[in-house]
């Protein structure tokens, strides 16, 4: 499969790029869910090509299956018209010279970040992707994570305990708050 | 002896005082005055005590207390006396004992006030004894911050603008100041903050010359902020005017002294070379604090801003006997220190005193006052004669000496330097004129003078001091004189080759040029 | 291992236990929320115990990806210390909480608990995970009041802006991993001692830098704190601007002293300019503030400028100051914003201009706010003093002298606006009713105590000095 | 195919979110962003995995998933409150602190 | 007792009276007046002791002692006695003329408020006045020398309520500091010049020979010495009332007159002719600085007795005289001869105290000042009358009062030394004859203006009238002369051309004044308008307190207030109230940076991720 590779790879770049180009170009965070899919998808073929199957299923039952549709499920309860990116404010003239300025910067920065890390990457010795026989197998990351991983992998699970605590505290019904009386903002 | 170990109970004391003043209600405020003005006195005593057991023989530390304190910075503490510290600490003991008693007038919060009193007192006998450099300029440091409640809660006039300006100014010299010191520590590699380990290691060039050359304007300027050198000076008449009585005084009479005393101590001490280079500019600089503090006082309507401009004036004399550099004006300018700190201090005491009964202190408002109050006229006019110069006061005796010092090496800067003591008895006068003499002001007829003994205290105290060591300056002289001249031994053997007077009319360009020179390439090389 | 698992792992092992008894209590008794505060204090106070217990203690677990040193053990006193102060600003706090304060303080619990680990980590990873753990449930504390606009918008943006970060955070470990082979700070070191690192590795320090110098809000990296700092809840601001900051600071002392080196890369005068312009920036924006928390994020800026002088001096020595550095500023901060909080409760309002008077309304709390204040002005003989003294000597000590007379002059203007405050206080009438303020008995312990270590502490400097000392060894 | 066509490509996924990050003025566009950047960095921890012959690489990229879930999970928690309280998901909108 | 033990119970006794005297309470006032003259008359016991082998005829045999005062490596300040017959004769006129006018204020200011103030200041005075006498160096003299000014100040303004009187106090005092600027700084240089430096002194035998070596050293060491001896006169300008630092005196007349008898007649003024005589040797190595002394002494001389003329009121009439003569006195030393300057000081000190003393009980008759509105007096005060008739002859220089003999010697001395300043003093003995018997006519002669009932004052007052009015009378035949020099006066004869001469000009004088002053009021008016511009110049004193005025009205009052703006505007606004401006204005831009905006804060965030790479690595790839 080796003489295919280069294929393989450029396709699925593409399709990632383009994916992502999707995401952050349309309006409707709906079509952003569904292109950042694509996206994941072909990123996952990409993992599969450096033989990171593990990594790659876990991919896309993730991110697809369940990040992706955790958005969904956000756009969705919120309203699929109200989620769409809102019109450019107006602004003052004294405004928007600066704001002019920070617009251009917003294209420019993300290019001149990408031109640094070419710059960079070709400066830096060239190597070829390895001898390809580090297989990502279930078992082979298993091993990985419970010996040389074991603390950072405890630790994901506490951030995955925080996520679900921040979830139920920052959602909990505003009725249960209203039996102590609601709060008043100290810092105004 | 008892006195072995007396030096850090000047620290301790005040200190002390403060903690049981807070532990007194608020409403005991006689008791709380009594208790600062007896716990003053206590230190004042000690301050004779010292003073008289003091051995004017020799020239080194005396009194010394020496204890471990964060030994891997090469901190301790480390506490003595010299023939200088021993008179600054007479000085302070006289000047803060009649502080306490004439803040009789203060009427409000007087707990908090008498605490950052306290503070203030111990902090500022903590720079005159302290013989580590580190404590040195805590204490420094330390003492600064206390005034700027003082001033703010009980001052007069302006007194938020002046409490900060004053606070921030000084604060600003000290902290330059503090990284002329880190380098001191550090370009030392002996890893010790103690000052006597470090002088006695100056002597034999410990420092070279390319550092002391950056390193001592640093020390001369930052310090030179507290002791008002033009034209860093805009902070004193105004925060003068503003301060309550007692801290005008400690302030114009003690603060402004720790300047000169940190320069004579830290600059001439460690880094004699540096002092050589810069001081000629200090020199014309402090010409210009003379005649500029002098004639600006002549244009001012109000009493404290006229002492104020007159002590800016007068400052000047004292940066003149260091920048000559050699023993007569050195040993005169430490006596200036403690004359012109009495005198100084009496000036705001008196001008407290007018104010609390007429409330106002703009001079053509007043006149005619000798008739009404003999006795605080009486005092005026002697400190004001003092402060012109006159024999008989110990000022008189240490501006000649200053004089006689510097015409050896400035004679030019000299005669302007002479020229500013006929301003300075102009403006003087003017006010005594105007305040005291004069057809009496109806207006004034109810004034009361100081009566009581007590009341009376603190003005005779200072105006017989002035008159004690003006008839009979060997008694302060003989304790310098050791200190002031194995001071400038150092001086003697580094220069003994180089040629003996700088030119004082090419000052100024030489310095600046090394100085913009450092500022651009650094001090890299030097500490690699 | 020279000492057993359990032992090492102490702190963290009481911490989880506390977290899991009050989340017990919280959801199976009817305990009072403000009991359930006082019980929490109780706890950490307690874990003190194990702190002390494992001071003297060398060495490390879980593969040598958990590690016991000074270092580790003196950061942790600084986390506990701070954890254990916003719970009692919490206390202050509580009203506006409503009956989710348990959710709070739990939340406070783990972040203290994320900190602790890293404390202790030793590999990239973990440090990013750990980090991000601190920040997951900062960005959750932030937007807590979620009813209140400002605390909402302080949330978002921490949140966008720190996701952000993270994401280039991550991005530069992933070069140097590349780069280094390796995650371990041993291995990379190895490779950034060496002659010649591959550009991509300097690439992924310096992107792993500009995420710690969000954490840390070091210019230009610090737009962020004033808002989200302005808007937080105030026990919230108080844990960040001390918790938060230091975490960063662990970051920023691993990766520089234990990843890459004191010697490699040369990275002393790139933290040199960026402490200098975070000094400018944060005290020069203070300058106009009228929000007293806002003034107290510029403030926090400054701060960090002072911290990354001892940094940049890339020595022993300069470590050891900032860690002092740290200290001093934990105290004195968390004094400030306990009296802050309190204030703000009885005032009503946040702005300085109410703060007018406080001295007539409470002595006791007035005095507190002006040690507080000239100890983070640096003033003698407070321990901010000596935490100055110290970064500035680094920075002498190293030849920055330009560095070190900004930092001085800094000094001053940093004192303009703390004077401000205290004009505020004493120089100036209550603006309404000059009723006298009561203070309960835990913020008054509390305050006593701050008070009194900030003077302490300034006075007798050699124990907090010798235990700065020891740990700033550990990475030399 | 080397390792600097995989590490590209992770660059412009990264420059791409980046720029969704910064010119996006929809909080759950910009959330989505950062979910391309951390897949950039995923990208390129696996190609440095498969360069390097270890398989650390990978196992972080399985932490990056996590931390990104979580991640999300209270950036969406957020964004709901956002929208409930102020009926807009503009994070531009949102400037009561400044200065 | 040895005679230096006597010296300091000399210099003792009166500061013993001034610290007394303020312990005795109001009601026993009396007491202190009593004090201070006891003081002074035991001083003057004392001194006549000291003085006692003179008036045996014997030499004086001059000692000296003294004890260390200021000790510093390099600089060794003594405070020692030094008397010679120099001082010896001084210290006589001052502690003799002294108990007279002390036991004549017992009486003069019984009434005033400020007794113990007034005797605690005449004791100060005569405290100070003794030590400038017996000073054995330069430097302690000059501490007496600014303690005689403290005390005239104290005095001159011993009514301070007055306001003339207290701005005359003040004027005093500052314009003796101008000269004093001066006399320190010759002071240091003759320090300099006083050898190598550790052996520096300012001692007077010391500087004797030291200066003079100096001087021969190198020729160019004159110009130095001229220098500092020029220096040291303007400290005799400011005390002896010189031109142009002549301005205070006149005013000085605002203090009770028996100060001005004392101070400003007899003794205090007489200071600086004092300190040339004890210089003179100094002097004498400089014919460059001895004959600007002289020219100055002459024209204060004639310049001040131009003024005296148009005066109405009897002290400053006096107090131009004393002026006058100063310059006479000054002149003589400038023209070479000290012991002929201490002569006429002696003379004058009897003679000008009398008429001061005169005019003292006049005043005290008639509380009256201007002679205008006097008249008369001849006939109702007899006794001060005739005593101030004798003050006048020898004020005038008439034989064979005292002041014919001393004013005869500097004549001829002049006559001898400079025809130019002769023919000036000469004339200035006309001019001298004209305003003395202007004030004799006007005043004292003709009918009396005044309606009440006048006395003449107690005995208390008279009695040193007498006194005084005896030496002033046979002072020239006492041999003061010869105390000074008493083998050199009999080298040189009087010229008897010079003598006419004087009692010519002495005559022309009398009879101009008293023809014009007894003749009608419209001749002296036609007269007066016909001179009316001369008149006006003098009765404005030539102009010269204007000019001072206006040096310091628009020369140093601007100055004043342009550094007093600088302060404000230039260095409180512009150096440090900007500087906190700038900040703030930093402050300000740095908050238009926080707009509040997540995505400008990003997009500064990434924005410094990029520099900062570029920094610290492209900009380094290709150095």
């Amino acid at each position: 499969m080796n003489h295919l590779e280069p294929i393989f790879f450029y396709a699925f770049s593409l399709i990632a790029v383009l994916g992502s180009a999707i995401v952050v170009a349309n309006k409707r965070p709906v079509y952003g869910v569904l292109a950042l899919t694509v996206t994941m998808l072909a990123l996952s073929a990409l993992f599969v090509l450096l033989k990171a199957y593990f990594v790659a299923v876990i991919q896309v039952l993730i991110y697809a299956g369940a990040i992706l549709v955790l958005f969904l499920f956000v756009i969705m309860l919120l309203g699929m018209a109200a989620v769409e990116t809102s019109q450019r404010q107006r602004e003052t003239k004294k405004e928007a010279l600066f704001l002019e300025t920070i617009r251009i910067l917003k294209i420019l920065l993300p290019i001149a970040f990408f031109t640094e890390l070419i710059i960079l990457t070709l400066a830096a010795k060239d190597a070829g992707i390895g001898t390809r026989n580090l297989v990502g197998t279930v078992e082979a990351i298993g091993q990985a994570l419970f010996t040389d991983y074991l603390l950072p992998f405890e630790l994901v699970s506490g951030i995955l305990l925080i996520g679900i605590f921040g979830i139920v505290t920052l959602t909990q019904k505003e009725e249960e708050l209203s039996l102590r009386g609601g709060p008043n903002g100290p810092t105004k | 002896m008892i006195t072995h170990s007396i030096v850090p109970w000047f620290v301790f004391i005040p200190l002390l005082t403060a903690g049981l003043i807070l532990l007194i209600p608020n409403n005991r405020s006689r008791l709380i005055y009594r208790v600062s003005v007896a716990a003053n006195a206590l230190t004042l005593f000690l301050a004779v005590v010292v003073f008289l057991n003091f051995d004017s023989h020799q020239s080194g530390w005396q009194f010394v207390v020496h204890r471990p304190w964060v030994s891997a910075l090469g901190i301790s503490y480390h506490v003595g006396l010299d023939g200088i510290g021993v008179v600054m600490v007479l000085l302070h003991g006289l000047l803060s004992f009649c502080g306490a008693c004439v803040s009789r007038s203060i009427d409000r919060n007087i707990k908090l006030y008498f605490t950052l009193y306290s503070i203030l007192v111990a902090s500022i006998f903590g720079v005159f004894t302290s013989l580590d450099i580190f404590f040195l300029y805590l204490f420094y440091e330390m003492a600064v911050i206390p005034l700027y409640p003082l001033i703010g809660i009980w001052g007069s006039q302006n007194r938020e603008y002046a409490a900060m300006k004053l606070t921030l100014y000084i604060s600003l010299g000290a902290v330059l100041a503090l990284v002329g010191l880190l380098s001191i520590y550090l370009a030392s590699g002996l890893q010790t903050f103690d000052l006597v380990v470090l002088s006695e290691q100056a002597k034999t060039g410990l420092f070279s010359r390319q550092f002391q050359l950056w390193c001592a304007p640093l020390l001369i300027f930052g310090f030179g902020v507290i002791a008002s050198l033009w034209p860093f000076h805009s902070w004193s008449p105004i925060g003068y005017a503003a301060a309550p009585t007692a801290v005008s005084m400690l302030h114009a009479g003690v603060l402004k002294k720790l300047g000169i005393f940190l320069i004579i101590r830290l600059v001439l001490t460690l880094l004699p070379e540096g002092a050589r280079f810069w001081m000629p500019l200090v020199a014309v600089l402090c010409i210009v604090n003379i005649l500029y503090g002098a004639w600006a006082a002549m244009a001012q309507n109000d009493m404290k801003f006229v002492i104020g401009f007159a002590s800016v004036s007068h400052m000047g004399y004292a940066f003149l006997g260091i920048a000559a550099l050699n023993q007569i004006a050195l040993t005169g300018t430490v006596f200036f220190m403690f004359a012109h700190g009495i005198m100084a201090a009496l000036c705001f005491a008196l001008i407290g005193y007018i104010y609390d009964q007429t409330h106002t202190r703009i001079i053509p408002e007043l006149g005619g006052l000798a008739k009404q109050i003999p006795f605080i006229a009486v005092c005026f006019v002697m400190a004001a004669f003092a402060s012109s110069g006159l024999p008989g006061f110990a000022n008189f005796v240490s501006e000649i000496l200053i004089f006689f010092g510097a015409w050896e090496t400035y004679p030019l800067l000299t005669v302007l330097a002479i020229f500013g003591i006929v301003v300075t008895a102009t403006y003087m006068l003017r006010m005594v004129r105007h305040v005291f003499y004069g057809a009496p002001n109806p207006h004034w007829e109810k004034l009361k003078d100081a009566k009581a003994l007590m009341i009376k205290l603190p003005y005779g105290l200072l105006v017989a001091v002035l008159l004690v060591f003006g008839f009979w300056p060997s008694f302060l002289l003989n304790a310098i004189r050791p200190t002031t001249e194995a001071l400038l031994e150092t001086h003697h053997s580094i220069f003994l080759t180089q040629a003996k007077h700088d030119s004082a009319l090419s000052v100024g360009t030489r310095q600046l040029s090394h100085l913009a020179h450092y500022l651009y390439h650094g001090s890299r090389k030097e500490n690699a | 291992m020279t000492s057993s698992f359990w032992i090492l792992l102490a702190p963290e092992t009481g911490l989880i236990a506390l977290i899991l008894l009050v989340l017990g209590l919280d959801l199976f008794t009817k305990l009072d929320q403000a009991k359930l505060i006082l019980f929490s204090i109780l706890g950490l106070f307690l874990l003190f115990g194990t702190l002390v217990f494992v001071w003297p203690l060398r060495g490390n677990a879980l593969n040598g990806l958990f590690q016991v040193h000074a270092l580790a053990t003196f950061l942790k006193f600084i986390f506990l210390g701070a954890g254990l102060l916003t719970l009692v600003i919490t206390k202050e706090f509580t009203k506006n909480l409503g009956n989710r304060a348990s959710n709070f303080i739990l939340l406070i619990l783990l972040s203290v608990l994320g900190a602790f680990f890293l404390a202790s980590t030793n590999d990239l990873i973990s440090l990013f995970i750990t980090i991000e753990w601190m920040t997951l449930s900062l960005y959750i504390l932030t937007a807590f009041l979620r009813t209140d606009a400002y605390s909402l918008e302080a949330g978002t943006k921490y949140l966008v802006m720190g996701a952000f970060s993270s994401a280039v955070f991550l991005y530069g470990i992933s070069f140097i991993y590349g780069t280094a082979g390796s995650i371990r700070f041993e291995a990379i070191r190895e490779v950034a001692s060496s002659a010649h690192q591959s550009p991509l590795f300097l690439f992924g320090f310096l992107l792993i830098l500009s995420g710690i110098g969000f954490k840390i809000a070091a210019f230009p990296f610090q737009l962020w704190a004033p808002d989200v700092y302005q808007g937080a809840p105030t026990p919230v601001t108080a844990f960040l601007s001390v918790a938060s900051k230091t975490a960063g600071f662990t970051a920023l002392v691993k990766v520089l002293f234990a990843v890459i080196g004191p010697d490699a890369l040369n990275w002393s005068a790139v933290i040199a300019v960026i402490s200098g312009a975070t000094l400018l920036y944060g005290n020069l924006g203070a300058l106009a503030q009228t929000n007293m928390k806002r003034l107290f994020a510029y403030s926090s800026i400054g701060h960090a400028g002072y911290l990354l002088m001892g940094i940049a001096a890339g020595t022993s020595f300069g470590l050891q100051g900032t860690l002092f550095y740290l200290a001093a500023y934990a105290i004195s901060n968390l004094t400030a914003f306990l009296v802050i909080v309190i204030a703000n409760e009885h005032l009503g309002s946040g702005e300085i201009i109410a703060y007018r008077g406080l001295a007539k309304k409470s002595p006791f709390l007035a005095g507190s706010f002006f040690i507080a204040l000239l100890s983070l002005g640096g003033i003698p003989p407070l321990v901010g003093f000596f935490g100055k003294f110290l970064v500035l000597q680094a920075a002498v000590w190293k030849g920055y002298l330009w560095l070190a007379l900004l930092g001085a002059a800094n000094v001053i203007v940093s004192l303009y606006y703390y004077l401000s405050v205290i004009k505020e206080m004493y120089f100036k009438p209550p603006v309404q009713n000059a009723e006298q303020i009561q203070l309960g008995i835990l913020p008054q312990f509390s305050l006593g105590f701050l008070v009194a270590s900030m003077v302490g502490l300034g006075i007798f400097q050699a124990p907090l000095f010798y235990f700065a000392h020891a740990a700033a060894q550990t990475l030399f | 195919m080397t390792l600097n066509h995989y590490l590209i490509t992770s660059g412009i996924l990264f420059a791409i979110g980046a720029f969704g990050v910064l010119g996006r003025r929809n909080v759950i566009i910009i959330l989505l962003s950062i979910e391309i950047m951390l897949n950039a960095a995923n990208l390129s921890f696996v190609a440095f995995a498969s360069h390097l012959n270890d398989l650390g690489g990978q196992v972080i990229s399985l932490f990056v998933i996590a931390i990104a879930a979580s991640e999300v999970a209270i950036g969406l928690a957020i964004a709901v409150i956002l929208f409930r309280e102020q009926g807009t998901l503009d994070p531009e909108k949102m400037n009561l602190m400044k200065g | 007792m040895t005679a230096a033990a006597s010296a300091w119970w000399i210099l003792f006794f009166p500061l013993a009276a001034f610290l007394l005297i303020p312990l005795i309470p109001e009601k026993k006032r009396t007491l202190g007046g009593w004090l201070a003259c006891a003081g002074m008359f035991c001083a003057f016991a004392l001194t006549v002791k000291i003085a006692w082998p003179i008036f045996e005829g014997q030499p004086f045999h001059s000692f000296h002692a003294s004890i260390e005062w200021i000790l510093i490596p390099n600089l060794q300040l003594e405070f020692g006695v030094l008397i010679d017959s120099l001082s010896v004769l001084m210290l006589l006129v001052v502690t003799g003329v002294g108990s007279a006018i002390f036991y004549y204020s017992l009486e003069y200011m019984a009434q005033d408020e400020g007794y113990r103030r007034y005797f605690a200041g005449l004791s100060l005075f005569a405290f100070s006045m003794i030590g400038i006498v017996i000073s054995a160096n330069l430097l302690q003299l000059f501490i007496f020398w600014e303690l005689v000014g403290l005390s005239s100040y104290l005095l001159i303004g011993h009514w301070y309520q007055k306001n003339e009187a207290a701005d005359a106090g003040k004027k005093a005092f500052l314009t003796n500091r101008v000269g004093d600027f001066g006399f320190l700084i010759g002071i240091l240089l003759l320090w300099t010049f006083s050898g190598a430096e550790a052996a520096r002194s300012l001692n007077f035998l010391n500087l004797n020979v030291t200066i003079p070596a100096f001087a021969q050293a190198s020729a160019s060491h004159g110009i130095w010495i001229t220098l500092a001896m020029l220096l040291v006169f303007s400290g005799v300008l400011g005390k002896s009332a010189q031109f142009p630092l002549h301005v205070w005196l006149p005013d000085a007349m605002e203090g009770p007159t028996p100060v001005s008898a004392l101070i400003h007649a007899a003794t205090m003024v007489a200071a600086g002719v004092y300190l040339l005589a004890r210089t003179f040797p100094l002097f004498s190595l400089s014919p460059a600085a001895l004959e600007i002394v002289a020219y100055l002494g002459g024209f204060t001389a004639i310049f001040a007795a131009t003024q005296a003329i148009v005066q109405n009121d009897i002290k400053r009439i006096l107090a131009y005289s004393t002026l006058s003569q100063l310059g006479y006195m000054v002149m003589a030393i400038g023209l070479g001869s000290a012991a002929i300057g201490m002569y006429h000081l002696t003379t004058h000190a009897f003679f000008k105290a009398l008429l001061f003393l005169g005019a003292g009980s006049v005043i005290h008759a008639t509380h009256e000042q201007d002679i205008w509105n006097m008249g008369g007096l001849a006939k109702k005060m007899p006794v001060t009358s005739v005593t101030f008739f004798i003050a006048s002859f020898a004020l005038v220089g008439f034989w064979p009062a005292s002041g014919f003999f001393s004013k005869d010697e500097i004549l001829s001395l002049a006559f001898l030394e400079n025809k130019f300043l002769f023919w000036v003093a000469a004339f200035t003995v006309f001019l001298t004859a004209l305003y003395m018997s202007r004030l004799i006519v006007v005043a004292f002669l003709g009918t009396s203006k005044i309606r009440k009932k006048l006395h003449e004052p107690t005995q208390k007052m008279l009695l040193p009238l007498a006194a005084l009015a005896v030496l002033s009378l046979i002072g020239g035949f006492l041999g003061i002369q010869n105390i000074l020099s008493p083998a050199s006066h009999s080298s040189h004869e009087t010229p008897v051309f010079v003598v006419a001469l004087a009692t010519a000009f002495g005559i022309l004088g009398v009879l101009a004044a008293w023809f014009f002053y007894r003749s009608s009021r419209k001749i002296q008016n036609r007269f007066q308008t016909a001179f009316a511009p001369i008149r006006e110049i003098l009765v404005r004193k030539y102009y010269m307190d204007d000019l001072y005025d206006l040096l310091l009205r628009y020369i140093q009052q601007p100055f004043a207030q342009f550094l007093s703006w600088f302060e404000r505007k230039v260095i409180v606004e512009g150096l440090v109230n900007h500087t906190a401006a700038f900040a703030a204005f930093s402050g300000f831009c740095l908050r238009k940076l926080q707009t509040g905006r997540i995505q400008t804060y990003l997009s500064v965030f990434f924005f410094g991720v990029v520099i900062l790479v570029y920094c610290f690595t492209i900009a380094n790839l290709h150095p």
